[in-house]
């Protein structure tokens, strides 16, 4: 994502925020992975790997790996009491059912009406989509967590995507290195700026029709 | 050939199992991001020279684990998977038209796989509807909701990885090492098993059997993983 | 009504568990043949007179055992199964036109419950081509192979009996009283498991875990089974 | 089906015949429950339960039955050295897979082309298909045992089945208290005529055309 890692800690740690007790959530790779970390350890949590794993665990001490007990991404993890193994169809059918509450991933492009656009640069990339569809169509909450705008300082929350969907109207929340929104019905609202960005600077950097906040926060 | 091989004592040599891999072939194995795919038989296939293949998996691995390994070594001629991210090689030789890619988003090709496993011809399903997955597939309306029609997929060969093997071919696998393997495994006409260990007969708790031995044609010793991780 | 129940303790009174099953439901449950149907649950709902039930399972049980129960005392409007043969209520009943039976394969009803229970819309399979079982249904063809569409079945309430259970919903069964349960409990809004003991959350081997606590919403203590078997 | 225990074991006695040493079996209700005790100890056979077993082994002695372990037909088992327990989907995916290499099974109606008739009979009884589609339709080899004739005396080896139909061209073989017949591409063959009935009485009480085989044997 090219940001240094107070940064990338800095929006996992909001993200944390939204995950509320007897919860259960899905973390893709990247910034969403340390998500976890910022977890108060009084919430109680189940993290779902749609490799086949409910209930995962912090990361394992170094040496202490095992090759066999990974997250999707192919990262060692460790498990939680309570936890549970299957294969990646009954994976699927979990999130597919509608049990994942949250789901937290990146994003190359999201519209304003919450459009989401991960998995293939035409021309460039098309690394494919892997879970992102089921994860984006189905998951009852869907936080992207990304960069505002691209390398070429172009805003990635745009009108409309460019680039092809993974799910269409999925996305309920964007949370930014400069902001926090949310997709709603009366259109993509800005709730919250991260200092030290100005609500004229997130303006400025997106291209969607962002409205602002009754109560805009500034986050240190 | 399915008939020449025992019913009752699976366990064979890496060579025996490697002759039903053959050029040309479809050949599906199990394993996420290289987790769970069998390394001896890879190696096996790679010794072998097997080429053209068509491979159907969860993904390519990485350049040098798991699949990616053939995938590399261009011993591969299409590939049905849900993504190649993690295999630059895969994307490049795609881009170069040397590799045929066909993407399937992860639960369907896990219920494509699983479908072709248990004898059904497809399943329908709504994800991926108003994106470029729904290109070229049937539509299918149900009580006014839209779905689209994926079609089971088996193979000639199917090669999975697990913990523990029966000679009958009972098989339990190893925490998120289990991943596609159950399902792939149902899938091959002829399904081979490397695995950690071979226990007698019985051994197994019949209640924990993830693979029943019906499924599975042969069962090989591993010689052990011969890659190193992405996070080694 | 989901949202009240906790999700980290789910084990509660027979009474607070029924509650979440009211005249004119659809109701899908475990068992084969009465084996895995939870008689306790069964009672509950007796007790409690819920009528215009839709039951949905493989079967009708006896007339005095299992689902059979409420069969025999006309507390069902329908029944969606693979066979009624074993309860000659049900077919009485049929006959006078009290009871309203829709038949599918038993393998397909398995997988239509599936698909409910994983958020599939259906399956296509060619089970009955050629025979009654096609009326109704859609076509497809693949391949130039005629299948049949099948539509996913799903319920506002699943009732489901396990051997083992811990706070958490994880659930483990007891040989073939296994039978439809793992899928009806995934089938289910509401997901009521009947067990036989209720142990610590930790002391269930995560491998060997048939039901991930994600699909159940209530655990009950079942105070055993309250009816002779046929073989008895 | 009307007959007596030593005609019904007859019967079953000859069905395993049929069964070979490593395939895979799956046994209906009624007389074909009895087959399993006809087949000698040094072969070994997996037989296949569509609630969910593979290996089942002898019925329990009195007093030893699990209530949680019985065969499709609800009546108590036990399991040999090797056998699984899986759900019912699961169970009929071997099924339909095709890896039943034999299935035997009752009959309402046999036609001489194959075609089963098993599960209704139209204004009387209504039981439900139960898995008997999918057995006759997929198992490699279907064999039925029977009566020759319905309790008027009629045939229920027919030209063309009346009833409605479980599978069409599936059954391989029908053994009834009478004879032995084969499904051929050829039509249907008299194979073996058991005693004290004749190859006259067979084609008599046989309303399908029945052909009689290059050797009949007589089975005592």
């Amino acid at each position: 994502m090219g940001m240094g890692v107070a940064v990338r800690n800095r929006i996992a740690k909001r993200a944390a925020k939204e995950i509320h007790d007897g919860l259960i959530v899905n973390l893709g790779i990247g910034i969403p992975t340390l998500v976890a970390d910022h977890v108060p350890p009084d919430i109680h949590v189940l993290f779902h790997a749609e490799n086949g794993v409910l209930g995962t665990g912090p990361s394992p001490n170094q040496g202490e790996e095992d090759p066999a007990l990974c997250n999707a991404g192919g990262l060692p993890i460790t498990t939680v009491m309570g936890a549970s193994y299957f294969d990646s169809a009954a994976a699927f059918g979990m999130i597919r059912r509608g049990y994942i509450d949250i789901t937290i991933l990146g994003a190359l492009e999201v519209s304003e009406t919450g459009d989401l656009a991960n998995w293939i640069v035409p021309g460039k990339r098309v690394p494919g989509m892997g879970g992102a569809m089921e994860l984006a169509q189905k998951a009852k909450k869907v936080i992207v967590l990304m960069n505002h705008v691209n390398k070429k300082g172009e805003s990635k929350i745009v009108k409309t995507c460019s680039l092809p969907l993974t799910a269409k109207q999925s996305v309920d929340m964007i949370i930014t290195e400069m902001a926090v929104m949310e997709v709603t019905k009366e259109g993509l609202i800005l709730k919250e700026v991260m200092a030290p960005y100005t609500v004229e600077d997130v303006m400025a950097h997106t291209e969607a029709t962002l409205k602002i906040g009754a109560t805009v926060h500034s986050i240190e | 050939m399915r008939q020449v091989i025992s019913k009752k004592n699976k366990v064979v040599t890496l060579e025996e199992a490697i002759e039903y891999i053959t050029d040309g072939c479809t050949l599906m194995y199990g394993g996420f991001g290289g987790v769970g795919t069998p390394p001896t038989l890879i190696q096996g296939i790679l010794d072998k020279g097997v080429k053209d293949l068509t491979l159907i998996g969860n993904d390519t691995g990485f350049p040098d684990i798991g699949i990616g390994r053939l995938v590399t070594l261009e011993r591969a001629r299409k590939v049905i998977a849900s993504h190649i991210g993690s295999n630059p090689n895969a994307g490049r030789l795609m881009t170069e038209g040397r590799l045929e890619v066909e993407f399937s988003p992860q639960g369907t090709l896990a219920e494509r796989v699983r479908a072709g496993g248990v004898g059904l011809g497809g399943i329908f399903v709504d994800v991926g509807i108003g994106t470029i997955a729904e290109e070229g597939k049937n539509n299918i309306i149900i009580d006014g909701k839209a779905y689209l029609a994926e079609t089971a997929l088996t193979a000639e060969v199917s090669i999975v990885y697990a913990k523990k093997a029966d000679p009958l071919g009972n098989l339990v696998y190893d925490k998120t090492a289990r991943n596609f393997n159950p399902l792939v495994a149902m899938a091959g006409a002829i399904t081979i098993a490397e695995v950690e260990e071979i226990v007698p007969v019985g051994a197994l708790d019949p209640e924990c059997i993830a693979t029943p031995g019906i499924y599975v044609d042969m069962v090989i010793p591993t010689k052990g993983v011969n890659w190193k991780w992405a996070w080694e």
